[in-house]
């Protein structure tokens, strides 16, 4: 197909695909409506359960099961990285040079790192309270590790990085949230049920039951993940050369 | 004005949609049609949070107001969306990986130039 | 009619608008300055968004930004650093401007919050959010030239 | 008044979504779409959403740009090995 008709094409689909998207839009319930039944529904068993953060409620007690699903597909994920970006036979590794970056760029490094893996410990571990989660803290606390390569040098975060034990820690988590859920299972009540564990005081660290076992759970595994995404695309940018080398 | 507003979101995220499938569809470099498949999952993110926004709602978050004190807004989409979000990322981490297999065994980054090799 | 949320669309639109210009128009070297100050221009409005909805809890979206701004800066300032040698990119007047405009957000926030928690935790975005805006442009303007394959 | 604001946000959202797309460059377009991930989150906080934007200024802000970068040097790289060899 050449490229003009096939832009025809795409003209002609996109059009069609506008025009019955616009229609649909025409016909939503409008933007900023007062129903919401299913969110009404979902706050008030969040408050039933002690957990301020009903967002958190909704992920890891009511739609815990979900959580489940994006979490094996974010392993998933990794997992095909890893594969994909491993080193192949007719690769090498090289040594970088060690880079000489400005002094008050390295400094600011040095000093932010632990500055912002203690904000992601704390947007994962007040998930269920305010705003945050294991989600968004596990991505922080990963991504800020990386400033060690870009404020500093590639080799001091191979350093404080031992790659197995992150791989080992991410499956690791997996499992934990697997036997959280059968845990409720073996109490006799349902897989993932939010039954086990008293409800707590609310707005407090422990509230919510299960909630904050499952967000440490998720945290763990997102931080780890990233990490372990993030190596292999380095290893691949900084160090593994095409050839046999010498 | 009102009137637009009650759509105008869901246009939007309609519009990004279509920008995103496009790029997609005309693209010559395949990290730039990765970034451009980032651009329409974007536009599941403003449709679903369109979906669930209240007038005058504030944020189902009990740390800082009382239960009952101000009307919410739709939590369970804000939820869908937010796992959405992390899970799109590592995707886009697989496509680049898959992308980076592709330039290591054929040497090209140009869709069209691979349906050549293959032909 | 709440001055906090019209503030802050001031600076959302201001502020975006023309970073949005910067980051699409022009050589490289002025992008990346653009990227940076979309972090400097937006934190603030953020700031303002949780003072103007009566919530603190969406500070917490403005401490991540003064922490994660600065760091998705330093990606473009180490990957690209091919690509800005000789060029230097910095727009010091613009960067102090910018820096300045956060500045006083910041403590007419904290005036409005009054001493707390809540407080120290607005002293502690506004010194990231200053101090990762000049590294960040600090790194543009050649922080990386002795850096080679790394 | 939250009208203005909204209306101002997503217009916003989708001017950076096109540049995004018309970008052809990646390192370009790495730098637009983190410009779009900060607007974004704003966004969502203008829709009440900040565990949403949250989660958004995490990915957006440094780690997508920092996955695109990175493929484009590992190209690049190639590309000047190729070359050397030559």
């Amino acid at each position: 197909m050449s490229r003009r008709l096939r832009l025809w094409l795409l003209a002609v689909g996109g059009a069609g695909l506008a025009a019955l998207l616009a229609a649909a839009c025409l016909d939503l319930p409008g933007f900023g409506g007062r129903a919401h039944p299913y969110g009404t529904r979902a706050v008030r068993a969040s408050l039933a359960r002690h957990t301020a953060n009903t967002v958190a409620s909704v992920n890891f007690d009511q739609r815990a099961y979900d959580t489940l699903g994006e979490m094996s597909i974010l392993f998933a994920a990794v997992l095909g990285c890893v594969v994909l970006l491993r080193q192949a036979r007719d690769e090498h590794r090289e040594r970088p040079r060690p880079a000489e970056v400005a002094r008050p760029v390295r400094r600011y490094a040095l000093l932010v790192v632990p500055v912002a893996l203690v904000c992601g410990l704390y947007v994962i571990a007040h998930g269920q309270l305010s705003p945050g989660g294991g989600f968004q803290g596990g991505v922080v606390a990963a991504t800020a590790l990386h400033l060690l390569y870009l404020g500093a040098d590639y080799r001091a975060l191979e350093r404080v990085r031992p790659l197995g034990t992150f791989e080992t820690v991410d499956a690791l988590s997996v499992c934990a949230y697997l036997v959280l859920g059968l845990a409720g299972v073996l109490a006799a009540t349902a897989f993932l049920a939010n039954t086990l564990l008293p409800y707590g005081t609310f707005d407090t660290l422990s509230s919510g039951g299960t909630v904050p076992l499952l967000n440490a759970a998720v945290g763990i595994e997102v931080a780890s993940a990233v990490v372990v995404l993030l190596a292999n695309f380095l290893d691949q940018a900084v160090e593994i050369e095409e050839g046999n080398g010498g | 004005m009102s009137a637009l507003m009650q759509v105008l979101p869901y246009l939007v995220a309609a519009y990004v949609f279509l920008t995103g499938c496009y790029g997609l569809a005309t693209s010559r470099n395949l990290i730039h049609a990765v970034g451009c498949l980032s651009v329409c999952q974007v536009s599941t993110y403003i449709l679903l949070l369109a979906v669930g926004y209240r007038s005058g709602g504030t944020a189902p978050v009990f740390s800082d107001i009382k239960p009952g004190s101000r009307p919410v807004v739709d939590p369970v989409v804000q939820a869908l969306t937010l796992t959405d979000i992390v899970v799109g990322a590592t995707v886009t981490a697989l496509l680049l990986a898959l992308v980076l297999q592709i330039v290591k065994r054929h040497g090209t980054l140009d869709p069209d130039e691979l349906r050549e090799l293959r032909g | 009619m709440n001055g906090w949320i019209l503030a802050a669309t001031v600076e959302l639109g201001g502020g975006g608008a023309a970073a949005l210009w910067g980051v699409t128009t022009g050589p490289v070297a002025r992008r990346v300055v653009a990227q940076n100050l979309t972090t400097a221009a937006l934190c603030p409005a953020l700031l303002l968004l949780a003072q103007g909805y009566g919530r603190p809890a969406y500070v917490d979206l403005a401490l991540l930004l003064a922490l994660l701004g600065p760091v998705g800066t330093l990606v473009f300032a180490r990957l690209l650093h091919e690509d800005l040698e000789g060029r230097r990119p910095s727009a010091w007047g613009l960067t102090y401007a910018v820096a300045g405009v956060g500045a006083v957000v910041v403590i007419v926030v904290c005036a409005a919050t009054g001493p707390g928690r809540a407080m120290v935790k607005l002293l502690v975005i506004g010194a990231l959010l200053i101090g990762g805006n000049l590294i960040a442009s600090r790194a543009l303007s050649g922080g990386f030239q002795g850096v080679r394959g790394g | 008044m939250t009208g203005v604001l909204n209306l101002v946000a997503l217009l916003l959202v989708a001017g950076a979504a096109t540049a995004a797309v018309a970008q052809r460059d990646p390192a370009r377009q790495a730098l637009v779409l983190s410009v779009l991930g900060v607007l974004l989150a704003v966004l969502f906080t203008v829709l009440q959403a900040p565990d949403v934007g949250l989660s958004q200024l995490a990915v957006g802000a440094a780690l997508t740009p920092l996955l695109i970068m990175l493929s484009v040097r590992k190209i690049r790289r190639r590309g000047r090995g190729r070359d050397g060899a030559r």
